[in-house]
């Protein structure tokens, strides 16, 4: 949790990935990825469709269960009982659950319970994993609400909120837990340029409280502002994974980089 | 005015229904339906000059499908009472009903009906036979304790599994079922309560009148030339007297 | 006891012949129930509060009235309303008609759990409404009750075995009064359960094996 | 028409209704219960547990209920097994409804998308929450009219008892019919009790309908 | 369809919208929006969360029936068989069809059909609607996908599909059916830059091909460069509609579209 006396310096890695690779099939979806994400790092991932981003973030908290190499966080093996067997065995879904506690996760496609009201959607898990009364657990639900400006919305159904109004329920959600780590699966596709910014004021104050944060993004100013390094995906391979001054400040040396950064630089002049 | 009897003889055929499942006037043995019921009424279906087309049906519909013409007659043998005989025209008797024991063979505790005493019996609800049972269970000192059951064989199984002491049908059934399995079950003579006889059932209607007169005038002349006595001795290895006259029904 | 092999092994061929109506019957009740069912089903949904009341009403009588009573009145009163149908003619509309308005309901739940968007995305696109259930909706609607509805056609199995009021001497008949005959109702039983196993696993197996199919992802 | 007859049979009747519903409702309850425990032991359980319940599930579903009754009864003694009718009743009552019970939640867990469950585990909810709060309010859409069906088939499968002597609703028509020789009358009075069952679990299903489909419905 | 002769002159209004209002119970979503939508013009509707841009759209080709004012298309009223009755009575199914066929729409949460292939979710409407073989409509959804590079998975279910990758399958679904008008709810909010770019340009050939567009937005960079005119709402209210140089290019007149895109300046100076 946030609020855990620090023991490790800032700069080491919370999350270590080693040689991940993951098949869909014959699909290689993910190939050799080594990464590391540090303490109170804001990683984004960039690249285009289809590259594994999401792929990359899934395996991070066991949704996908990866194929080959490791994935690590604070020094436990994630998902996985013990890889020198073959095959693999999972952990048990208990194990699993203690796992994934601390890693909250807000997905592409939002994924919110449609029989619960906004409100519920988030207060659900403070309930019954951090053990809050329901009162306790609205109120602090309605807090992260708020945070994303939707008080007024809480009492609406999923099917009766605007794409934005979903988003930031799924944000919410996620928030209100306090995981160590956050995994964002582009957090702000739904959202207007000022909510953009709104958002991001909520990730930097999490990042300040020394939340980790692995963001994928299309949207490159939202990298540039926000993140501490910023991985480039390319056909699940990691190109590169470097500051975004780096990145976006010079003429990237790689020419995949360079291409995808292109278009982006021509439009986005107003 | 419509008469079923030209009617029958117009198709040249007449259907019966019953239920081929009451040993030994109506089973079915390897595929093909026999009994008592069958021999003889292919006779008077000759003696009619009409072919005799058989259908089975669960009692539960036989008389809704009589009622709705469906088919002629009902060979199902069914007890003469005088409730049934106001809805229904019944032919002369063509088998004994009066009511007798089954037990389990090699019961040594029974041996005569008034055995059942205490004891419990299980027969067919419904049947005259039931009340014929309940009659004589209740002359008796400690009257018997009397379980219903919709078909007679779930009785006799009941029987077999050792639930009950006896099962209480009409002579022919009892008697058969004992020939059938000879290690499981066993006949008690004599039979007991008041006489009774099965008949057979056409509407009510006048349309039936003139199709029962032959089908009785046809057992009558079956009862003179031995023919009835040839086919209950198949059957039953005796010959049950048949009154020639309708019985006498309170 | 003693378990009488023989009897079974004697009076197998019988209990075959008789599963034939069985088979029949049930076979042609199930494409009417699910043809009709699926039919009804739209229609209890429709926008037309006359075909919606009409549709809610014909599932009421048909799920309310026991089935043997259906059958009788099929077979035994319509001939006073100058319909007279044959005994297994009538068995199978029975059945079939009594068999879809449960199908109707068991669609009807799974169309609820399609998201409406699917729907709104053929709006958008012109799709006609026959083509809208047909390629859209039922195959989903299928998926997702494909075992309720294997539940359905292996009840409607079992139950052809009242057609035998109207005289079909089918499986359940058949069975009975052979044990009428021979006094071994375990025996035979245990026969006609296994016959009656047999047909239902088939279905069953092919329920499974569509909604493999239809499985997405 | 006699009506006469509803007066001498009323009575009997009646109680053959009573006892009628108190072998569908625990027998159904039963089998619900039994059936979702198997749906989960199926869904959660060690493979080789799903297979005995796939073989459960297709033999018992795959007979008919009358054999079942009629060897559980009349065969039980044979090993020891002596079960009074209305015990036998309740009994293959439960044992019969359960694998339809559990073909239908089987429908309803596949029926969950499963980016949901996925959510649900990643805010750290224990399996059993998971069940309790996200797939099963939202499984009742797609299931609860095959459960409603499923219900209404059993009040009528009630009738089957009658083959062990069970004293309920048929066995009591029956003995109107036998006794009388009216088949119109009992028939109807069947109709008419059956028919008030259907309609109140009709109605009951519906309403729980109405409520677990609220979320679906658009302002 | 776009391939008709054009008979009226080009900057004629092909849609026109009056008074509009729509209610969610007593939640006011939009409210008397008057706009007109020229033929072959592309129209972007930008706005915060929540303002009613979805719902606008969705008044468009009747997804929501609205509750006050008229929409017409080609002068034929959409949706209501005729608004002098009170309560108004919406047209029967067929006739809705027949109007919405030249209504293409992408939603925003995409809706593919996810027992369908890629293919087959375009494919289908060509063959039900357009009555196109089975062999023609496939050989058209083909071009449709690749159109937006989706060639590839063609064969996959929208399961096994990226977010990116589903938003153009969605996208392709729509174009395939060549409508008169087609409405775009974020189209590109799960596409990388490169796609937007890829996107974009699809979206001119369809201009070019006269195909009058409305596109619900959160990117003003693709506004800028691809809109005729671009219109603001705020809490279901249309605030301004003016063409991108002047939304854009210049400080807004409206404080309120002033502070709406102040953030966006801000970030996306990368
Ligand atoms: N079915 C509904 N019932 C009640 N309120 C609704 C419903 N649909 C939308 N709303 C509300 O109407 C408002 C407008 O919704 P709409 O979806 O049009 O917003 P939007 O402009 O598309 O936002 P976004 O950019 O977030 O997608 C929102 O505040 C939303 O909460
Ligand atoms: N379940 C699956 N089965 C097969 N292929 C899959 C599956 N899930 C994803 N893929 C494929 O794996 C690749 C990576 O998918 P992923 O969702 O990680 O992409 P992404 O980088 O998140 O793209 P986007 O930006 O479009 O969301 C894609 O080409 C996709 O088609
Ligand atoms: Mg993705
Ligand atoms: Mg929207």
């Amino acid at each position: 949790m946030s609020n855990e006396p620090m023991t490790t310096k800032a700069d080491d890695a919370i999350i270590t990935v080693r040689n991940l690779s993951k098949y869909f099939d014959d699909f290689e979806a993910l190939r050799d990825i080594t990464l590391d994400v540090k303490r109170s790092e804001v990683l984004c991932l960039i690249g285009p469709s289809g590259s594994g981003k999401s792929t990359l973030l899934r395996c991070l908290n066991f949704l996908e269960q990866y194929d080959g190499g490791e994935v690590h966080l604070d020094g436990e093996l994630i998902g996985w009982k013990d890889i020198s067997h073959n095959p693999r065995k999972p952990l048990s879904s208990e194990a699993l659950r203690k796992q994934r506690q601390h890693i909250g996760m807000v997905f592409q496609h939002f994924h919110l319970w449609p029989h619960m009201s906004a409100l519920d959607n988030v207060a659900e898990a403070l309930m019954s994993v951090r053990k809050l009364t329901k009162k306790e657990a609205r109120e602090k639900a309605m807090t992260a609400l708020t945070k994303v400006h939707l008080e007024d919305k809480a009492q609406n159904y999923p099917a009766n909120l605007s794409g934005g109004q979903q988003q930031r329920v799924a944000i919410a959600r996620a928030i209100a837990m306090e995981p160590r780590v956050m995994l964002f699966d582009e957090p702000t596709s739904a959202l207007d340029p000022e909510l953009v910014g709104e958002v991001l004021s909520v990730m930097k104050d999490l990042a300040a409280e020394g939340m980790t944060m692995v963001v994928v993004t299309h949207e490159m100013g939202f990298a540039a502002h926000v993140a501490d390094r910023v991985a480039f995906l390319d056909s699940g391979r990691l190109v590169t994974c470097v500051p975004p001054q780096e990145m976006f400040g010079r003429e990237p040396d790689d020419a995949r980089v360079r291409s995808f950064l292109q278009t982006y630089r021509e439009r986005n002049v107003v | 005015q419509a008469d079923l009897l030209s009617d029958i003889k117009a198709k040249g055929e007449i259907v019966a229904a019953t239920e081929m499942h009451y040993a030994p006037f109506d089973l079915l043995k390897d595929g093909e339906y026999v009994g008592i019921d069958r021999d003889l009424f292919d006779e008077i279906a000759k003696d009619l000059g009409v072919t005799p087309k058989y259908i089975d049906l669960p009692w539960n519909s036989i008389l809704p499908g009589l009622e709705a013409g469906k088919f002629d007659f009902v060979i199902a043998p069914v007890t003469i009472t005088a409730e049934r005989m106001k809805r229904y025209s019944f032919t002369l008797p063509i088998g004994n009903a009066t009511v007798a024991l089954a037990k389990k063979a090699g019961d040594s505790s029974i041996s005569k009906p008034e055995d059942i005493s205490g004891k419990v019996v299980g027969t067919q609800k419904g049947t005259a036979q039931f009340e014929q049972l309940k009659a004589f269970s209740e002359s008796l000192a400690t009257p018997a304790e009397i379980r219903e059951y919709t078909n007679i064989d779930e009785a006799l199984a009941d029987m077999a599994a050792g639930r009950i002491s006896g099962v209480a049908n009409s002579l022919p059934l009892m008697g058969y079922a004992a020939v059938q399995r000879p290690g499981l079950f066993e006949l008690v003579m004599p039979p007991f309560g008041d006489p009774k006889f099965f008949g057979w059932v056409a509407t009510g209607d006048d349309n039936s009148k003139t199709l029962i007169e032959a089908i009785n005038a046809s057992l009558l002349k079956m009862h003179e030339d031995g023919r009835l006595k040839a086919i209950n001795e198949k059957w039953l290895g005796s010959n049950p007297e048949l009154p020639t006259t309708m019985p006498d029904v309170k | 006891m003693n378990f009488s092999f023989d009897t079974i092994w004697h009076n197998l061929p019988y209990l075959l012949a008789a599963a034939r109506w069985t088979v029949i019957i049930s076979v042609c009740g199930m494409a009417i129930s699910l043809v009709w069912g699926t039919v009804l089903c739209a229609t209890r949904l429709s926008a037309n509060p006359f075909w919606r009341s009409a549709a809610t009403l014909y599932i009421s009588f048909f799920r309310g009235v026991p089935l043997l009573v259906q059958l009788l009145l099929f077979y035994y009163a319509l001939p006073y309303v100058g319909l007279d149908l044959p005994a297994v003619e009538a068995a199978i509309l029975a059945t079939g008609m009594c068999s879809a308005a449960y199908t109707a309901e068991i669609l009807r739940g799974a169309l609820q759990s399609i998201p409406r968007g699917q729907t709104e995305a053929a709006y958008a696109l012109g799709i006609p409404s026959f083509s809208l259930w047909r390629r859209i909706l039922v195959p989903q609607a299928i998926r997702i009750g494909m075992p309720s509805l294997v539940n359905e056609l292996i009840l409607l199995v079992k139950v052809s075995s009242l057609a035998s009021v109207v005289g079909i001497s089918e499986l359940t008949r058949i069975a009975q009064n052979i044990t009428g005959e021979t006094y071994r109702p375990l025996e035979i039983y245990i026969t006609a359960a296994v016959i009656y196993f047999a047909i239902n696993w088939i279905l069953s197996i092919s329920g499974r094996l569509i909604e493999k199919k239809l499985q997405i992802g | 028409m006699e009506t006469e007859l509803f007066v001498r049979y009323g009575p009997a009747l009646l109680y053959g209704f009573g006892i009628t519903i108190l072998c569908w409702l625990v027998g159904s309850i039963g089998g619900v219960i039994v059936g979702f425990l198997l749906a989960c032991l199926n869904r959660w359980g060690p493979r080789f547990i799903g297979w005995v319940i796939y073989a459960y599930v297709e033999v018992i579903r795959g007979t008919p209920f009358m054999i079942q009754l009629f060897i559980l009864y009349y065969g039980g003694p044979y090993i020891g097994l002596l079960l009074t009718p209305v015990q036998a009743g309740i009994i293959s009552f439960i044992i019969y409804g359960s694998p339809y019970f559990a073909e239908i939640f089987r429908s309803g867990f596949n029926a969950i998308p499963k980016g949901q469950i996925e959510a649900a585990r990643c805010v750290g909810l224990p399996e059993s929450r998971i069940l309790w709060r996200i797939i099963l309010p939202q499984m009742l859409v797609p299931i609860t009219a095959p459960l409603t069906n499923f219900f209404i088939i059993l009040t009528k499968e009630t009738a089957i008892l009658s083959v062990v002597t069970v004293p309920e609703l048929l066995f009591q028509t029956q003995t109107m019919a036998a006794e009388t020789f009216t088949f119109v009358e009992p028939f109807l009075v069947l109709s008419l009790f059956y028919w008030l069952m259907v309609v109140v679990t009709g109605w009951i299903g519906a309403r729980v309908e109405q409520r677990v489909t609220r979320h679906l419905k658009r302002a």
